[in-house]
């Protein structure tokens, strides 16, 4: 009876949630903290029952939910979830937590604002997983920018306005094609929105073609995939922390998961076509965003690449599994390369978010993110550092942390299409040690040489909680992938099936 | 005897060379009384085209709503704005050039989309309100009083709209004049209007009188 | 039966725990809780590495190969993590915990007051715990595990003075060049995964054989031998653990780090790491001539031309430090002639003299107040004579002199290679035998420096008012000036030099027989019957006494003299020709003190090359290009089409008007234009 | 002759002329101190008007005065919406007019006027009755711009608006003339079958692109378009805000009149897609274009309005029952935005303060909250993001547009939208992201009727994201026959 | 024979004199508004023509009704002209420009 209307009340839980907070005013900040942390916690309870009540093995969408929305449309509120999407909503309802937690005294300026924005963003973001109708899918979709592009442009730095702007417009942009694409779908199906609907329908090749491009610009955008992805570092650099984290946590994967819920089931054989673009795109990213990445001077600028370079595993990851089902029948390790990107996905949520909050962390004490203001900050936050390297490998795909779990996936699936695909792949295990631990070098290690350093604090009680939350998941990932695995692997399995049907 | 309708044809070439003559004088002439009166003797050519169409009604009116009125507040505008003459005919010569293209091409397209060579076939038939049995006037007026009487009030709604509006925008309540209002007259109070100041007996000029109220004497001068 | 889980559970786990209490309690526990808690965990680790060795050796346990949980499970695709314990992983374990035991003991003695103690244990108990589990693995995804988790101890520990800039240099260094072995490494996993469909070790290993005749792809017209490109890649991981040419250059600048760790994880254990793997996948190599001429030409090269380095070395570590390149060379050497057990013989004989060396050279610091040149040292017989006892022991064993451990390994390498028919056998058997010469050169040269000859510091007293030197601020003192006579180093250190002398010179007389020419590792190790060179070794052989007796005749045995002969000279009767020697010989003085210019060549190319080609694609393609005239240059266009467009507005009447004209003048046109 | 029959069919508009006449009258027999009665007696009704549009509504369309008069849904709801959009334009305008003394009934009487023209036009069945009903609202209109009679602003917009309104009414008249000539009657269900059979069809035709003149001015579609800006800036933002909103639903009800009813037959049909679709791409390039170099809140809000006409154009261009559905349903989404966003202007200008440049709004989340976040809600619907009403509108258009075959189109206007969005953006960044210019961190006084209708406004525009079925369907109603 | 095409390419030359009026008066407003009456009377005399040809009186009585909204429209034209002239002391409209871009 209560899983009726669980995924209606995980969406809108936070989302209502935030109309509390931002009646408890500037005046009372305390009480607009502990309410939007009691809305998250409530949320993140609510996607445990999710999680307990879901039955894993079973491919099928599950917590259907129904209504005739538009009805002279014929547009659905339709919600259902399979296990990938659970993975997802976990994902952000947990990390919607550890931003509140992590904002609480951090932001003084109009906290209550800004809690509820955090709040509206999750439930937008928890809607997205969530949504059966594309035209849902799209509207929670674009929804998700206005409390972001009002995080990033009202508390964040100093280029703040260029940096959100064109986050926003660039956004946009991507994503106003893939509406025309739907519009075009819709009439196609002679009028519906269902995403099911649309994966039966029978396109031609030029058809698919200029869908999956609509399809491509929109979730290339979101994900970011080479070139495309010049917002990220901006948007990153200028963002508070919590507004980092949940770009980097969340957002981004919204893009991975539109690729397996629009690209795939909808035009698989224009996908199949063009899979090497976005597989070249995605070595691109691997390659020479890991050379941007060993110079950029900023902290945030260089996590923010390499999470460009990370996410780049995802789309190869998915794009891999074409190949494979399409050119080698090799279903097994299809599903290898497709579980590689859903898996690299949650780590990536968890890393990122981690370095992000750690950077987060060091910003507040001294007010810069550039790394030459840094050094030796491991002699006065000795606690902190063990944290900032933990993540830092967990960055650089070490084994035993989440970070490598869904590389070495994606890895070893490619390498059954191609051994030159996971060539290139694999250099990330080069590049990415280099980037991360030459910030942990220039960071964290040697002498202290600014005097400001040598002042500031270990974490407190608080930031060691957001921190130790985020290494508990890491690690627990990293060491022990298989439930997470299995909580998707009916889902995988179904959709690495679609993907050998042709539609022409 | 000339053919009636050759006459009518030369009539018409006639006053449609006055029109078109006049037309050219409205925009064309230096002085914007003369471009008035230009406008005026097209308008009086006009008529008589239409006279020729055998829309008397029309014709007459055309005269005693715009020569007798229209026109007569054009001219009366122009003569209150006292406007210089010489500058606002500046550049006239410039852009005669690009006025004539334009019109030029504009006329080309028209008539070759008007299809006036279809049209050249069609001659005036028998006046209708004559077939009728009726004079222009009735048949018009036949026509506007029943078939076209929603349209015949919503006209005079809008002249109402143009009085109002015209004595919205123009009529000034001059600050500077004096009005007399009773209301305010009458039910002054006789207290703010006159004080009475107790005095001392005078004295010599060691002893100083008591000041002057100024805001009593102001309040006395309004009405 | 079956050996105990529960044993095997505790001994991976028994480090951790002492781990995980220095690392997040050793505040509260205190320097004598924390050492004790890791050392207790370690001690657990190796009295039970040794009951497993024992059950395995006596049958009384059979060996053990279970899952213990799975880690991911995807179609066909499964890895688990689990133990796989034959005698191969008993040896190994026996190995690592033994020493890493030996080292926790001297580190108390060592790092008595570094402000890290705790973390210090912490770490190297960690590395324990990475290197049991890299060895007990029974599957390739565990194997990498375990590699990468040494290679993060390695780093951590390299970078454990993290104040000093050499030492975070350094462990970067050491880190990314692991990296780029690791990366072949990956690739061969995914090969292995591949052909193979499993990551287990051993249906691997069973269906080994249909690698025979499969091929890749690269292109459409070239085609690679699959287990030759499956041996290779494997062989990349193991060229940058165990440090082979040319991924070589991260060991010698590890030295940054405390010198237990170098004894424990950059000469003993974790270096051996891909010395171990590589036999471990010996049923793999074994389909490939090309891929162990591959590993065999590596090695050699790796033997004999890293060993010349050492022979110039000041710095006392760094001379142990190049001397363990160049026996990793003779090890890679052998698993290239396929004497995998050769290798593994070697590994565990060098491990033990390596540590001791190494402990030794440790103790020698300690005693020199940190001061590492050996240019400084001389005459340190009188002061510490356990140490200069067991070094000199560990020295004969490094260079082979028979009856000691080393020469029992080392000499079968030798003879094995001598063997080999393989393509680059006769290249590496030439480098194994100047190698030999090239041993006992840098290992007689350090020793007499050390401990022979005149002293070359200046004893200074300073009556310092209770002031003990800080163990890291030794940059501020002026090089050779002591402010104590040197003294033997406390028990805590010694022990260990002498636990570890026993092995040094017994272990090799004892272990030959069953380890190289008996079956004692089983199935762990296969090798063809054509390969099998120490199978031919081993029909010569009639026992240790007679082989020591035996090698006294040998080349090896007279190029030692030999070097033994020129060095006595040069470092103990005449220093002064050292010196002539290096200004005649200097360009090749240079070639070896400049270690042929590899590390400059791989600063400039990939240190600053990828620096330089990030800023550039950064700039040029990022900032440039994708910002500048994609993204930011559109914007502007707009912009500027705006201003431009906005104009037409010019606020004049006349100006609207023409625009409506103008407009109906183009419907009317284009209309027409339609219409004709 | 008329009967009662058509008597009941106008009440509505004959309620009205009533009204606006008693208005007339009280207030010149009332004191300037007593207005206030006006302005509620006002509200009033157009409210009970709205309530007789709805409550009169016949099952079947219907017709009064020989044709001249049609009472159908489309009517219905343009009517309804008209009103509505102007009774919130006098709530939101009271406060301005007082400060500006410009609170005088003639402004209400001739808005009034103006709507009673709306109403016509939207009814109108006959060219005669469109013209009428136009000129009524125009002149009003013209009034309207020039009533601030001491601002040169607001002259010269008014001038500009005359000579140009005068230009296109005479460029629609000589299409009238045409298209009459053609067929021979005024009678637009009898035009529509006469245009079919008509001898003369390039003079049709060739009225029809007069005519099109004329609709594209009334919309404001570019190139007719440059009235707009000019006037919307020039004219006082009490009246802007009626010009911006209510007579865009008369547009639409103008161009469906005489597009679909007059000239709706395939054959003819085709060509004005043609134009119109021409006229929309210009609209959305310019509209979108010019507004993102403008400074003055009222020209952003102005350009934009041009290219919220070239959105309505893509429905228009349509042809087909779904297309004027949605661009109704777009036209009255539009009037909404319109009043909410010039209501959220109106509510922060002051006496000697005119809320008109971007830069005005400065730092308003400090300041004011929670204006700042009405007028947050209504810039993303004039964005169309969803899940405000402004997107809903724009997908419908695009819908539209792609099922009629004219997928370029749409690709145009979402390629305008991404530019669109910026200035937009721009104004949620001045407010939310900018800190207060000195000396403007006054908070913006509370006229609590204004507050509160406003407020119901903006989050209209929010919940119907939500909830945008029913007035859908009430719109595709209108068409579906 | 005077044909319907005599008073339509009238109508249509008397439109296009009101249009060139457009492009050649940039200063005078007044004639502008000329030039709009013209126009009208262009458009009058085509609606004459063809209700005479027609045989129908509605285009005669929307004639009548343009000659009286003109009227109304005049006069409120006149009164913003007059506006106009008290707040910017000229009718000038090639000075009247403080709205644009």
């Amino acid at each position: 009876m209560f899983n009726h209307f669980l995924l209606s009340l995980l969406i809108w839980l936070p989302v209502v949630g935030a109309i509390p907070v931002l009646l408890a005013g500037s005046a009372r900040p305390n009480l607009a903290r502990w309410t939007a942390l009691l809305m998250a916690v409530l949320t993140f309870a609510v996607s445990l029952v999710l999680l307990m009540q879901f039955n894993a093995d079973s491919p099928l969408k599950q917590f259907t939910e129904d209504y005739q929305w538009i009805s002279a449309l014929n547009v659905h509120y339709g919600l259902a979830v399979d296990g990938i999407s659970v993975a997802l909503i976990l994902l952000t309802s947990f990390v919607g937590i550890l931003v509140i937690i992590g904002a609480w005294d951090v932001i003084q300026d109009k906290p209550h604002q800004y809690m509820a924005a955090m709040l509206v963003l999750e439930g937008l973001m928890i809607g997205v997983f969530c949504a059966t109708d594309a035209l849902l899918f799209y509207a929670f979709f674009e929804a998700m920018l206005i409390p972001m592009f009002i995080l990033i442009g009202v508390w964040g730095g100093p280029r703040r306005v260029y940096a959100t702007l064109k986050f926003f417009i660039y956004t946009f942009l991507g994503s106003i094609f893939m509406l025309i694409g739907l519009i075009y779908l819709y009439n196609k199906a002679g009028g519906s929105f269902d995403l099911n609907t649309l994966a039966g329908l029978r396109l031609s090749m030029k058809e698919q073609s200029w869908l999956f491009f609509a399809f491509l610009f929109a979730f290339a955008v979101k994900v970011p995939m080479v070139p495309v992805h010049t917002w990220l570092p901006d948007a990153h650099v200028e963002a508070p922390t919590g507004g980092s984290v949940v770009l980097a946590a969340v957002m981004l994967k919204i893009g991975g998961y539109g690729f397996l819920r629009f690209s795939l089931p909808i035009v698989p054989d224009a996908s199949e076509a063009y899979a090497w673009l976005v597989i070249g795109l995605s070595l691109l990213a691997v390659v020479y965003i890991g050379y941007i990445a060993l110079v950029q001077e900023d902290m945030k600028k260089l996590v923010a690449y390499s999470s460009v370079a990370h996410m780049g595993f995802v789309t190869l990851g998915i794009f891999i599994a074409f190949m494979l089902v399409r050119s080698d029948n090799n279903l097994d390790a299809a599903k290898l390369g497709m579980q590689g990107a859903m898996v690299q996905m949650i780590s990536h949520g968890f890393i990122s978010g981690a370095m992000f909050s750690c950077i987060g962390v060091l910003y507040d004490r001294l007010h810069s993110r550039q790394i030459k203001d840094y050094g030796g900050v491991i002699n006065v936050m000795p606690w902190f550092g063990f944290f900032y390297l933990f993540f830092a490998m967990a960055n650089s795909g070490l084994p035993g942390t989440s970070g490598f779990v869904g590389e070495f996936m994606v890895i070893l699936a490619s390498f059954s299409a191609n051994p030159w695909i996971a060539l290139f792949a694999a250099f990330t295990l080069i590049i990415g040690a280099a980037y991360t631990l030459w910030m942990v070098k220039r960071v964290m290690w040697g002498e202290i040489t600014n005097p400001h350093v040598a002042e500031m604090k270990d974490i407190n009680g608080r930031e060691a909680f957001v921190l130790i939350a985020f290494a508990a998941a890491v690690l627990v990932l990293g060491v022990w992938p298989q439930p997470l695995i299995h909580l998707m692997d009916a889902s995988v399995t179904q959709l690495v099936q679609q993907l050998g049907n042709h539609k022409i | 005897m000339i053919d009636p309708q050759l006459f009518q044809l030369i009539c018409f070439y006639a006053f449609g060379a006055v029109t078109v003559g006049a037309a050219l004088g409205v925009i064309s002439l230096r002085n914007t009384v003369h471009a008035v009166l230009s406008l005026v003797l097209t308008f009086f050519s006009t008529a008589c085209i239409w006279l020729l169409a055998e829309a008397e009604f029309l014709a007459i009116a055309l005269i005693v709503v715009y020569v007798g009125a229209v026109m007569v507040l054009f001219l009366f505008v122009v003569m209150m704005l006292d406007i210089e003459q010489e500058k606002v005919r500046e550049g006239f010569i410039r852009y005669l050039p690009v006025g004539i293209i334009v019109a030029l091409i504009m006329l080309g397209e028209m008539v070759a989309l008007i299809g006036v060579r279809a049209m050249h076939a069609q001659t005036m038939g028998e006046n209708p309100a004559t077939a009728m049995g009726v004079s222009n006037t009735e048949w018009l007026g036949n026509a506007l009083y029943t078939q076209f009487l929603l349209p015949f009030e919503i006209a005079a709604l809008i002249l109402t709209v143009g009085v109002v509006a015209a004595v919205a925008l123009t009529l000034r309540h001059r600050g500077g004049a004096r009005h007399q209002s009773a209301s305010q007259q009458v039910s002054v109070n006789p207290r703010d209007r006159v004080r009475l100041v107790k005095m001392a007996t005078e004295y010599p000029a060691s002893v100083q009188p008591a000041p002057a109220q100024p805001s009593a004497g102001d309040q006395e001068t309004k009405p | 039966m079956e050996l105990s889980t529960s044993i095997l559970l505790t001994i991976a786990l028994a480090p951790l725990v002492g781990c995980v209490l220095a690392g997040f309690l050793g505040r509260f526990l205190g320097r004598a809780g924390s050492h004790s808690a890791t050392i207790l965990g370690v001690a657990i680790s190796c009295g039970l590495s040794f009951y497993v060795l024992y059950q395995l050796t006596t049958g009384a346990a059979t060996n053990y190969n279970h899952n213990l949980y799975t880690w991911f499970e995807i179609g066909k695709f499964s890895a688990s993590v689990g133990f796989l314990i034959d005698r191969l992983t008993a040896m190994m374990m026996v190995v690592v915990t033994f020493v890493s035991l030996l080292v926790h003991i001297y580190t108390i003695g060592y790092m008595k007051d570094d402000p890290g103690y705790q973390r210090f244990f912490s770490y190297i108990s960690l590395f324990t715990f990475s290197m049991l589990m890299l060895v007990m693995s029974n599957n390739f995804m565990q194997l990498f595990f375990g590699w990468e988790a040494v290679g993060l101890v390695s780093y951590l520990l390299i970078g454990f003075w993290y104040k000093k800039p050499t030492a975070i240099y350094a462990n970067l260094k050491a880190f990314v060049v692991n990296r780029v072995g690791d990366f072949g490494f990956l690739l061969g996993i995914a090969a292995v995964l591949f052909f193979l469909n499993t990551l287990d070790y051993a249906t691997a290993f069973h269906n080994a054989d249909t690698l025979i005749g499969k091929t890749l792809h690269i292109t459409s017209t070239v085609q690679w031998d699959a287990a030759t490109v499956i041996g290779i890649l494997l062989f990349i991981g193991a060229m940058g653990k165990s440090a082979q040419v040319p991924l070589h250059v991260w060991l010698p600048d590890s030295m940054e780090g405390p010198t237990p760790i170098s004894a424990l994880i950059h000469a003993a254990t974790m270096v051996t790491a891909g010395i171990f793997m590589v036999a471990r996948m010996s049923p793999i190599f074994e389909l490939s001539e090309g891929a162990l001429s591959f590993v065999m030409v590596i090695g050699a090269t790796g033997a004999l031309f890293t060993g010349l380095i050492g022979i110039v070395q000041n710095d006392i570590k760094r001379v142990v430090a190049y001397s363990t390149l160049s026996q990793l060379g003779y090890m890679t050497v052998a698993l290239g002639a396929s004497a995998y057990a050769g290798a593994v013989f070697h590994l565990m004989t060098h491990a033990f003299f390596k540590a001791l060396l190494f402990l030794g050279a440790g103790s020698v610091i300690i005693a020199m107040h940190h001061e590492q040149d050996m240019r400084y040292m001389g005459g340190l017989r009188k002061y510490m004579p356990i140490t200069w006892i067991t070094m000199w022991i560990g020295s004969l064993a490094l260079c082979g002199v028979p009856f000691f451990a080393g020469f029992y390994s080392k000499d079968a390498i030798i003879e094995a290679v001598g063997e080999s028919h393989r393509w680059g056998a006769g290249y590496a058997y030439f480098c194994v035998l100047a190698g030999a010469f090239v041993t006992a050169t840098y290992t007689f040269r350090q020793m007499y420096l050390t401990f022979h000859g005149k002293e070359r510091f200046k004893v200074v007293e300073q009556h310092g008012h209770g002031h003990h030197d800080e163990h890291h601020d030794d940059e501020h003192h002026e090089p050779g000036v002591l402010h104590h006579a040197p003294k033997e180093s406390p028990w805590v250190v010694t022990l260990p030099l002498i636990l570890l002398a026993i092995p040094s010179l017994l272990i090799g007389y004892f272990a030959i027989q069953p380890m190289l020419y008996g079956d004692w590792f089983g199935g762990s190790i296969q090798v063809h019957e054509i390969n099998n060179v120490l199978g031919k070794l081993g029909e010569e052989f009639h026992g240790s006494l007679a082989m020591a007796l035996h090698g006294f005749g040998q080349p090896p045995f007279w190029l030692v003299a030999a070097a033994f002969a020129i060095t006595t000279y040069i470092y103990l009767f005449n220093p002064s020709v050292a010196d002539k020697i290096k200004s005649a010989l200097k360009p090749l003085w240079t070639m070896l003190d400049r270690k042929y210019w590899i590390d400059d060549v791989y600063y400039a190319v990939f240190a600053k090359g990828g620096v330089m080609l990030g800023r550039a694609l950064w700039k040029g393609g990022d900032a440039a290009v994708i910002d500048g005239a994609l993204v930011d240059g559109s914007a502007n266009l707009v912009q500027r089409i705006a201003s431009g467009v906005r104009r037409l507005q010019s606020g004049y009447l006349y100006h609207y008007a023409f625009a409506m004209i103008l407009g109906l003048i183009l419907l009317l046109g284009g209309y027409w234009l339609v219409g004709q | 002759m008329p009967n009662m029959n058509d008597i009941l069919i106008l009440l509505p508009e004959l309620y009205l002329v009533v009204a606006a006449c008693v208005l007339l009258l009280l207030d010149a027999f009332m004191t300037p101190a007593r207005r206030g009665v006006l302005h509620w007696l006002s509200i009033g009704v157009l409210l009970i008007a709205m309530y007789l549009v709805v409550a009169g509504q016949p099952e079947q369309t219907v017709t009064a005065f020989n044709g001249m008069f049609v009472r159908d849904r489309v009517a219905e709801i343009l009517k309804v919406f008209a009103l509505l959009s102007t009774a919130l334009v006098f709530v939101y305008a009271r406060p301005y007019l007082i400060d500006r003394k410009l609170y005088v009934g003639e402004f209400y009487t001739l808005t009034i006027f103006a709507v009673i023209g709306i109403m016509l036009l939207v009814s109108a069945g006959n060219l005669l009755t469109v013209y009428l009903g136009l000129e009524l609202l125009t002149l009003s209109s013209y009034a309207l711009v020039a009533l601030n009679r001491d601002s040169s602003l607001s002259s010269e917009a008014a001038i500009k608006y005359f000579v140009l309104g005068a230009l296109a009414s005479g460029m629609l008249l000589y299409g009238m003339s045409m298209v009459y000539g053609a067929t021979g009657t005024l009678d637009l269900v009898q035009l529509h079958t006469a245009a079919v059979h008509n001898t003369m069809p390039n003079l049709l035709l060739f009225g029809l692109i007069f005519m099109i003149v004329g609709i594209g001015f009334k919309l404001g579609a570019a190139p007719f378009h440059m009235w707009i800006p000019d006037v919307y800036q020039g004219s006082p933002t009490a009246v802007t805000i009626f010009i911006g909103s209510a007579p865009k639903l008369a547009a639409f009800g103008m161009a469906y009149r005489l597009l679909e009813s007059g000239m709706g037959d395939p054959s003819i049909a085709h060509h004005w897609q043609q134009m119109l679709a021409v006229l929309a791409v210009l609209s959305l390039a310019i509209g979108n274009l010019v507004a993102i170099v403008q400074t003055n809140l009222k020209r952003v809000l102005a350009y934009s309005t041009i290219s919220h006409m070239g959105y309505l154009l893509l429905g228009l261009a349509s042809a087909n029952s779904e297309g004027y559905a949605a661009a109704m349903f777009y036209a009255i989404s539009y009037a909404l935005m319109g009043t909410a966003a010039f209501g959220v202007i109106l509510a922060l200008a002051r006496a000697g303060f005119e809320c008109e440049e971007v830069d005005d709004l400065k730092g308003l989340n400090q300041r004011s909250p929670w204006l700042a976040f009405l007028m947050l809600l209504v810039m993303f619907s004039l964005a169309g993001v969803p899940p405000m009403f402004g997107f809903f509108a724009k997908l419908m258009v695009l819908q539209a547009a792609v099922n009629a075959g004219m997928l370029w189109l749409a690709i145009v206007g979402a390629v305008f939208a991404i530019i669109g969005l910026y200035y937009y953006l721009r104004v949620v960044k001045v407010m939310y992201f900018d800190k207060p210019v000195e000396g403007t961190e006054h908070k913006p006084q509370a006229d609590v009727s204004l507050r509160f209708v406003l407020s119901l406004n903006a989050f209209a525009l929010l919940v119907m994201g939500f909830c945008w079925g029913p007035l859908l369907e009430w719109c595709k109603s209108a068409f579906a026959a | 024979m005077i044909t319907l095409s005599h008073f339509i390419v009238l109508g249509a030359v008397l439109f296009c004199i009101a249009v060139a009026s457009l492009f050649i008066n940039r200063k005078n407003v007044i004639v502008l508004l000329m030039s709009i009456e013209l126009m009208l009377l262009a458009v009058n005399i085509n609606f004459v023509a063809f209700s005479r040809f027609h045989g129908d009186p509605a285009g005669q009585v929307f004639v009548f009704f343009i000659l009286t909204v003109a009227a109304a429209e005049t006069a409120i034209g006149l009164a913003i002209l007059v506006l106009l002239f008290r707040n910017r002391s000229t009718i000038n409209i090639a000075q009247i420009d403080s709205m644009k871009g």
